[in-house]
Parts: structure tokens; C-alpha cells; sequence
């Protein structure tokens, strides 16, 4: 246990750094910008001053202390250790000036600009959370009332409507098929089966108009279809020798009366 | 807010302004009323809640909310007077059903009209709804009964009608020749009913006569 | 109050001093944020609830319960120094990870945020459950797409985030002032080709300025 001790002595400052970051499990960090953040923390100054060089330094190590321990790190730390390979010997050498691209001091300023966002973000959202809290730390109010939703409505029509609505019963009506006048209407076959049981009382002559159904003769169109169906039933039964019919002269009222079978 | 800090101690109870704070707080917060006893219980020790919803409450007098006593508990409530403000109002304005239009179209057209005679110009009994919406809507109204048996009630249109649809009278109704020369109707009229405009009721006593004049002797 | 005369409006308003009751009522009647403009949809014709609200936070200054404003509604609600007292009402809020917390500050200090600027700023992926998380907790919804190539949605935190952390508006987020001055609210663009994070089109053009300015001295 000494002796590790004092091997660990031996070490450069980096391979220190590497060491103490790897005490972090590499499975907490939240993905290689997360990382640098935290190793960028042992440099103990303000994110603006730090050395981008040292800290790609120290990810270098880390990612090669990972490799040593047979770590499996996931892609994108491996990509993330490419380019800061690259960075570090962009800032190393001396700029040459047939190369394209930014510098590397573009880079790192980046890098640093990344770094310090990150950490913003971190402080912002620890602020955030800190605050007064709805549910927590005040309340909303306890005993709502259910606003009633009343729905009011409100009819219209046009003039327009309500003409095309007239328009469209009158032309019904012209054109209405007989069948839909149905309880206005009194068949023939419904005249003679009325007739049928009461023409036996009808010993004497009787107007026809007597037959009509109770009631329809105060209506003029039932009246008229009620008339119209007795005195079609009327001939029916006539015509059966059931009755007898007459009509003093044009227009006059039309008479029936029961013939008895010893008149055959 | 008040500069003394919440005292939880054994000893001082907080001053009563401030209970009385924690007692609006509470009672505002919590989802049914709170006695006295659970007041109590949660406020520091020392705390004298019934004193301090005497003050409540009078501090709420008049307001747009009530400190009420429900039971042994006390509660916030709406003013009574402010109940109706619990209400949302949705206008919404729908067509009128074609029931309605054609009845009310009758009306106009036929004033005084009865409901039989509405009935028999559509060809379909007339629901008791439909003249009820008319007239909620003030657009018909009872007019005299008619002198017939059974002294049926009329119907006729009202000046909101008349104003709504921008006539002077409801006579200004374009007749069924004008309907068909703005290409309302489209049907030829059978013969004999070319008169619009016309009440039923001429109608009917022209029926009338007709058919007596049939049928008399 | 003040007696002061409805104005603005064929129909005599309430008094100012009831129109003050009135708008407490209905804030003391729901847990949401009412809107000025449903406020004066449910009150009476000719009132002015912006003016009643300014006298009627005035009145709850200092008390157990306070007239908050969130965006564009207002709310009562508890003092926060009373929290303490509501220990029965405290309602389990969701723990969220730090991947979530962390999108949320992303979305609310840099709104509206797309899912590659947050992504850029965390410099991990964003997995989907994460906003997800945030669009079902109603803290964050959809914005309007970002006119780039790919037209890509953004986020925006919603009036129920304000609500919940006691915000009047993004306006007032803790720190903001100092992230915005130290440049760090700016989405800028890695130089050249970077695998740290996608430059976002429509800020390119400042990326030069922006570098000098946060590096110069």
C-alpha cells in the first residue's frame, strides 16, 4: 500500500488529475461536455481563465486510464478524445499558414464558451429549482368552485330562410302525394265498412251526409273526403242491392235507404 | 409583510396579525373547511385561532368572499350576491331548425294563424316546442283567440320579428309570384292557389262555401 | 374604494369598489390563472377588471394571501413565508432527473429552443422521454417551428411552469440578466467543423462579432 503511495508520487501532475477524476464513476456524467467540466473543476481557477490545453490533457489521460482498466466508454467520449488530440496539437504547434480552418485558440474559445454555458445552464437551473415552488412552498386555492359552463344559445334566420321556407311548404303542398293526407283522408273501403253496419238502421230515406264520420263534417277537407268516400261506398252497396239511392234534382242532397230483400 | 418572524417556540405565540395571515392562509389553501381544533394543531403553539377568525372574518365583511362557519368549521366562500359571476357564458347562435322557420314562416304569411291550421298547411302536427322557441324568442306571440269552437288561441308575429327581418309589416312578405320570380319556388303552383298572402281562414270559408254549394240543396 | 363612474360603455358599470369584490370572488373561486380577458367576459358589461385588479392586490399586499400575476392571468395565492403551515397540502411533484431540470432551465432561459440547441448546450443527446416528461408535467409545449432548413419545432415553457415557480413572466428567470450579459444565452456556432454541437443557421452570421466580444479582454 506504501508503495503505491509512493509510486503515485512519481507521477506528473496530469496523471494525478486523471487518477482523482476516474474516483468518479464515468457512468455519472452526462456525456464527454459534462466530463470536461467536472476534470476542468481540479484546475481551481474561474472557467474563463482555465487552460484548455491542460484539460484536454487531463480528458487524454482519463480516456487512457479508462483504456488501462478496460472501461468501456461510449462513442462519443472516444470522438471527443480524437478532437481534443487534435486540439492539443493545433495549440502545440505553430500555426501554419497554409492550413484552413479556425485556429486552434478558435477552437479552444469554443471549447471554454461550451464549458462556461454548460456551467450557466447548471447554476440557472439549480436557481430555478431553489425557488418558491407551487404545491410546496405556496399554494393555490383549496375549495375551487366549478365554473357552470352555460351555453346560451341563440336562434336566427334569414328573411331569405324564412321565405324559402314558405316557398318550400306551398310547393309541398302542391304537389303533396295523396297518401300523406292520410288523417284527412277517408278511403272508400273505410266509407263501406261503416256503412255496412249502419245501413241496417237506415229504414227510411236519409241523406248521405248523415253517414259522414262524427266529427268530420266540421272540417271542410275531412268533409269533403268523407263525402266524396260514403257516396263512393254508396254506390258500392247500390250496386250490391244493399241500398237504395236517389237525388230529387242536380245538386240536391243524395238519399239512400236500406233495401229490404223482400223488395228483390 | 409583517417583519416579526414565524415563532415557534413554547413560550410566544406569534403576534395575532400574523395568525391571522396563517389563519386566511390555511383556510384559503386546504380542500375543506378547518376547525378550530386542527387550526391548532397546525399552527405554532400559543396560537389563539378563534381569536384571530374574529378578525378574519371582519376583515372579509363586505368583500367579494365570505369567512363562513360550517359546522365547527370555517371556510371561504363566494359572496352569495356574486354566485351568477360562477358562470360562463357561451353565446352561440345556431340556424333555427327548419321546423321552426316553416312554422314561423306559416305565421307570418297566415297571421292570425291557429295551430291546427299551421298543421294542416305544413302536412305535420306542430310540436309544442317549436311555438314555445318562437315565442321565447319573441318573434310570435298570442294573438285573439279565434271565434270558432273550441276558441282556439292564434299565433302572430311580433314587431321583434318584423325588426329583425327588416320589414314594416308583416304584408311586406313577398307574395308566391314574387317567391318564384326570384327563383324561390320552382314547383308551378297548382291552379287555384296562386294567391299567397292569404289567410287560411279566407281559405278555409272559401271551402267552405264551395263545398256547401256542392252539397246544399 | 373609489367611486369611481363606469365609463367606456352604453351601460352603467358596477362601482370600481364592486367590481374589486366581483374579480375577487372569481379568483377565489379557482386554482388557475384567470385571464384579464375572461375576467371580462364573466363580469358585468363596462367593467374594467385590469383597473379592480390593481386596487385589489393592493389590499392583499402583506397578507396571508396574495394576488399573483402569471403572463397575462392572475391568481391568489399563498405566502411562500407560510408554506410551513400547508404541510398537509404539499402535492408530490414528479422528482425530476437532472437531464430534465437541466432541459427545462435549456428551454425556459433560451426559449424557443430547439431539440439540437439543447442538445449542442448539454453536449449529450436529449432522449425523448426527457421532453416528454416536461410536455406531460405541462411545464413545456410546442412552439412555433424554427424557419431553418429542416424546419425544426421548438420548445417554450407554458404559463403552468410560470405558474408553478411563481414567475410573472420568462422575463423575471432567476439569473437571467447575467447569463444574457456574460453572452452565454447566445447560440453560438462552433468554429469550423466540430463534433461539440451543429451550428444553427440562422445565427451564423454572428458568430465572428460574438467571439470577440466575450474574448477581447
Amino acid at each position: 500500500m506504501t508503495d503505491s503511495i509512493f509510486q503515485e508520487d512519481v507521477q506528473t501532475v496530469a496523471e494525478r488529475q486523471a487518477a482523482e477524476a476516474l474516483i468518479v464513476d464515468v457512468g455519472a456524467f452526462e456525456g464527454p461536455l459534462d466530463l470536461l467540466l467536472t476534470l476542468s473543476r481540479t484546475q481551481k481557477v474561474d472557467l474563463r481563465q482555465i487552460s484548455i490545453l491542460a484539460l484536454a490533457e487531463q480528458y487524454l489521460a482519463f480516456v487512457e486510464q479508462a483504456k488501462k482498466l478496460r472501461l468501456e466508454l461510449a462513442a462519443d467520449y472516444l470522438v471527443m478524445a480524437a478532437w481534443l488530440a487534435f486540439l492539443k496539437s493545433r495549440l502545440l504547434l505553430p500555426p501554419d499558414p497554409s492550413e484552413e480552418g479556425p485556429s486552434g485558440e478558435e477552437l479552444a474559445a469554443h471549447l471554454a464558451f461550451q464549458l462556461e454555458r454548460l456551467e450557466g445552464m447548471r447554476k440557472a437551473a439549480a436557481k430555478l429549482m431553489a425557488r418558491d415552488q407551487l404545491g410546496r412552498d405556496f399554494f393555490a386555492r383549496g375549495i375551487t368552485e366549478d365554473v357552470q359552463r352555460v351555453r346560451r344559445v341563440t336562434y336566427t334566420a334569414t328573411l331569405l330562410d324564412l321565405m324559402q321556407g314558405y316557398a318550400r311548404i306551398r310547393t309541398r303542398d302542391d304537389f303533396r302525394p295523396f297518401v300523406m293526407d292520410r288523417d284527412a283522408v277517408m278511403t272508400m273501403e273505410q266509407s263501406l265498412a261503416r256503412m255496412r253496419t249502419l245501413i241496417g238502421f237506415a229504414g227510411d230515406w236519409t241523406d248521405i251526409a248523415s253517414y259522414l264520420p262524427e266529427g268530420w263534417e266540421l272540417d271542410p277537407v275531412k268533409r269533403r273526403s268523407a263525402t266524396a268516400a260514403t257516396f263512393a261506398a254508396s254506390l258500392e252497396l247500390a250496386k250490391e242491392g244493399k241500398i237504395e239511392i236517389r237525388q230529387g234534382e242536380t245538386f240536391a242532397p243524395i238519399q239512400i235507404r236500406k233495401r229490404e230483400p223482400h223488395d228483390r | 409583510m409583517t417583519d416579526k418572524p414565524a415563532n415557534d417556540s413554547l413560550f410566544e405565540a406569534p403576534p395575532m396579525a400574523e395568525q391571522e395571515r396563517m389563519v386566511e392562509a390555511i383556510l384559503f389553501a386546504t380542500a375543506e373547511p378547518v376547525s378550530v381544533h386542527e387550526l391548532i394543531g397546525r399552527m405554532p403553539h400559543g396560537c389563539d385561532p378563534a381569536e384571530a377568525l374574529v378578525y378574519l372574518r371582519k376583515r372579509y365583511e363586505g368583500r367579494g368572499v365570505h369567512l363562513v362557519k360550517i359546522g365547527d368549521a370555517w371556510a371561504f366562500r363566494t359572496a352569495s350576491d356574486l354566485g351568477h359571476l360562477m358562470q360562463k357564458e357561451i353565446v352561440e347562435t345556431r340556424k333555427l331548425s327548419r321546423a321552426a322557420i316553416e312554422t314561423l314562416a306559416i305565421i307570418a304569411y297566415h297571421q292570425p294563424a291557429t295551430r291546427a291550421e299551421i298543421e294542416e298547411i305544413r302536412g305535420v302536427s306542430v310540436s309544442r316546442g317549436t311555438v314555445d322557441q318562437l315565442i321565447e324568442m319573441e318573434w310570435v306571440r298570442l294573438g285573439r283567440r279565434r271565434m270558432t269552437p273550441g276558441r282556439p288561441v292564434t299565433f302572430v308575429v311580433t314587431q321583434e320579428f318584423l325588426d329583425h327581418f327588416g320589414l314594416e309589416n308583416a304584408r311586406d312578405l313577398p307574395g308566391l309570384k314574387e317567391l318564384r320570380a326570384a327563383g324561390l319556388l320552382e314547383n308551378r303552383p297548382a291552379p287555384g292557389l296562386s294567391q299567397l298572402g292569404q289567410t287560411s281562414q279566407d281559405e278555409e270559408d272559401e271551402e267552405d262555401d264551395d263545398q256547401t254549394e256542392l252539397f246544399e240543396d
